[in-house]
């Protein structure tokens, strides 16, 4: 996909990566086949040729995470996906589980859904991660209780791109028979990711993170030991009644495709987004003071979050307008002015908080862009320190 | 957020942003800060003869809050003792086309005009009144 | 859209319509927009030009039902829609509000979700419906008690076609202050639905029955008074927080400009639709005994139910396979041999309903076509009439 | 549902289905009906000198029935008096590779072939004995 000169420099791959354009391609084929049209449902021919690409779909899907295809569950997108593992598998629990383990450094989806278990009666643990970003094995099997349904936890943090470690976390979750979730939206097509290796029995992801179509995801449910779900929604009994209506063939067969070519280009991927990140953070000295927000490693390759003291972020925001593209906090409060939570849970203050910004690199993402990127934010910081009153740097950090 | 065109263009220029131009007079400077708000003024001006001749200023704020400093620096200059304050929130607000929920931030930018045309007044009152 | 000679006459548009054209050229423009990537809920300009298209598709899509655009609700499907409206509306209404009226005829989504709400301790009066296949405004008038938290029916049934009086029936709940509900899937672009006409709290529909994409619905709320719901889903907070979830702006693009399309086509499509249906139910005379399920008018203009005494549904489908694409019952469940329950709740036999077929013609549907199909139709059900024992068509009626 | 080619074939050509054609010899016929099962089958042979010289079959259900039926219908013809049946539904089944849920439909192929050996049995019991 050919970069217009009027478009700016895109480094929000974090909030939705651009669709990969064979990607687009396979979409458009499915939208436009006459042959593709009927309810995959549907028993007759057109149905089952439809039926056929789903299943095909399926198959990518689960292959990319190292799952049998009857694992998936088709959903909307990560917040669906997140939802139903979370409030499905409370609400199935066994009588008298009614305990949850999460952090405060969910994404909204996480965060929101064990918000409302709360509202329904559970008690909910919120470990508080360290500065690095992330929560310790040691802190999930410090909270784990006899009744707890549910542990629930971000692979890759949205914001910070830090990864806990899941599979130790698993381990011990498994040990006490408790299932374990990971939304794993910011890691998969863009680190190695094995549902086995990680011993986890939930895991949710979607399409538009990794290439494929805004308003997909899927959602991961181990089958040998199978978790408990209660379904969000009823109806026609589709996904194994798990997730009633009518399946959308074309963003199918596009989830299943950006799924096929992530797995192939991620070993090339993943070494080019990094080293592409640590390079623009290289390229951010100039604009020293400039900290870095959560542990550099381990973490998902493409998110670099930086912490400006002394600039105020909406002025940095519109100072880079129409050149960069980048998000304070993540995508869907960047539009308001609240501080990043997840920022103040890992310590930083609301003001430092305020004063940082997500730069995330993706597929399409070039070292001339990061290169671009880096200059017009020295320049916008520069200035707009320069504009502050002299001890702003300290003041406001 | 949606700017408007004179948000933009003082934004993207920051008139009197800066240093006072060196010259005669005395030095008056209003400041203040309300973080938690999101803006932090301040301004400096140069008096003469009862005067401000020159006025600049700092600001760490929302493009609104650096605008209203901006336009506040800008009206300061010519004030004279004794006369009322060239400008305040609302009507930098009006100026500026800021939506209702920055109107906090452009108190900050009033209040340190207001310290400046406090300390100015305070240093003149004594000459004038001989 | 030209249908290859090798395909099968659909008469299917009932599961699912084929994507108009001009829809599938706007989606893959959009999907092929390398401005039109970033999420619509970023802050940057990116964001903000996503965040456009789907302001226009809102309005188009409100347009169609005469609403506001702030009164739309976006979501996966109808299911979903129905989901929020029946789960939603249920689980906020107050205290002691614990009974909900809907019809033993109403699509999967709106029994199943009662079904759970059962589950959780709701009271359900299931209405049975007359031969017509409608409830009646008295039926409900009847059920509606104190502790009434929703009323919740099909606007036209997806497998007879026949329309329930919704502005009849939204007098009585409006005058006692229930939210009335309407699965509105099948009739809105294909009647004229206007939502202030109908007097209902809370409407459900689809892009894929009206020419727009699958995976993406709508949900009509009333603004004055408007209805409590509770959402099923939670996160970054989109949709005024009733439907969280990254917003796909293709498949809103999609879905606005079907329902734009819809809207001016209306006019003449339901018309001409609906004396299409007349003519393939006269070709069908020769295959006689044949019978009409439920009532022929008032109703949706493309569905046809008919039922063929003494034939056998699976041998029906499979004598047309490859040649004619229609439903046994809806296409969730044609795929198993259980007999439609709308039409053994209307008063069918089960084996009348297993002799039953759905044909549902759309925009697409020519004249050629509804005489081809019955002519297959006839020599079909002459066929096995002939082959099966000589009482068949009074035994299995 | 996937039918197998046998299954195709046979439900596209309906072989014996209908009417027995003329002919020396008894009628004989077997019936069986399970409606709620889905199957209904009527077995017709001509039935001469102890052994079975034509068949037809007429049949309401499934394609599986169907074919099963013709399938029955032409195994029949040939039969002797005094020999076990030709076919039973699990070798239809297997025939026709059916799923198992269509076991129920295919004994009803076997009882109305069950029914028609013993009537022809019946007929013919008195004959040979003698
Ligand atoms: C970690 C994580 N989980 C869940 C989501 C929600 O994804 P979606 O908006 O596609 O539902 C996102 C992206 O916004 C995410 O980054
Ligand atoms: C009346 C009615 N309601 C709801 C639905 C569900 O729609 P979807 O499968 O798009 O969620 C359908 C179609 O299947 C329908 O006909």
């Amino acid at each position: 996909m050919q970069r217009p000169t009027d478009q700016p420099i895109f480094l929000d791959h974090a909030a939705s990566a651009p669709l990969e354009p064979r990607v687009a391609a396979r979409m458009c084929e499915c939208l436009r086949d006459p042959a593709l049209q009927a309810n995959p449902s549907s028993a007759h021919g057109p149905g089952r040729a439809a039926a056929t690409i789903v299943a095909q779909a399926r198959a990518q899907v689960a292959a990319l995470i190292g799952a049998e295809p009857a694992a998936i569950v088709f959903t909307a997108g990560a917040t669906e996906s997140v939802n139903l593992a979370v409030l499905g598998t409370a609400r199935a629990a066994p009588v008298g589980h009614r305990h949850v383990v999460t952090a405060r450094t969910e994404h909204r989806a996480g965060l929101e859904s064990c918000r409302e278990l709360e509202r329904e009666g559970y008690e909910i643990t919120w470990l508080r991660p360290g500065s690095c970003g992330a929560v310790s094995p040691e802190q999930v099997g410090a909270a784990l209780r006899p009744d707890t349904a549910l542990v629930s936890l971000l692979h890759a943090n949205n914001e910070i791109g830090v990864l806990q470690d899941i599979a130790a976390i698993a381990a011990l979750c498994n040990e006490r028979g408790v299932p374990l979730h990971a939304d794993a939206a910011q890691s998969v097509g863009r680190i190695p990711v094995d549902v086995n290796a990680l011993g986890v029995a939930l895991l949710s992801f979607c399409a538009h993170k990794l290439g494929g179509p805004k308003g997909v995801g899927a959602l991961y449910v181990r089958r040998r030991p199978r978790p408990a779900l209660r379904p969000l929604v009823f109806g026609g009994g589709q996904e194994a009644g798990l997730r009633s209506g009518t399946l959308a063939t074309h963003q199918l067969a596009g989830f299943g495709l950006a799924c096929e070519l992530a797995a192939q280009e991620l070993p090339g991927e993943e070494p080019r987004v990094r080293a592409l990140r640590e390079r623009l953070w290289a390229g951010l000295e100039p604009a020293a003071p400039v900290w870095r927000n959560g542990a550099v490693e381990p973490s998902a390759p493409g998110i670099l979050n930086v912490c400006f003291p002394g600039i105020e972020g909406e002025s940095l925001l519109f100072a880079l307008e129409g050149r960069l593209a980048a998000a304070s906090g993540s995508a869907c409060s960047s539009a308001s002015a609240e501080p990043s939570y997840v920022l103040t849970a890992i310590g930083r203050s609301e003001l430092a908080a305020q004063a940082s910004l997500r730069l995330s690199l993706g597929r399409g993402t070039t070292a001339a862009e990061v290169d671009a990127a880096a200059v017009l934010l020295v320049a916008a910081v520069l200035r707009l320190r320069r504009a502050a009153p002299p001890t702003a740097s300290e003041r406001i950090a | 957020m949606e700017y408007s065109p004179l948000v933009r263009k003082l934004f993207a220029t920051l008139p009197r942003c800066g240093e006072l131009t060196a010259g005669p007079g005395t030095t008056v400077a209003g400041e203040a800060m309300a973080l938690e708000r999101g803006a932090w003024v301040r301004l400096e001006a140069r008096l003469e003869g009862g005067r401000l001749v020159d006025c600049a200023f700092r600001a760490w704020g929302c493009p609104h809050t650096l605008g209203a400093a901006a336009i506040a620096a800008e009206r300061l200059v010519g004030w004279r003792v004794g006369t009322p304050a060239p400008v305040n929130a609302h009507a930098l607000a009006a100026l500026l086309a800021a939506p209702a929920e920055k109107l906090g931030r452009l108190l900050v930018v009033e209040d340190a005009m207001q310290a400046l045309l406090q300390g100015a007044s305070g240093l003149q009152l004594p000459v004038s009144a001989h």
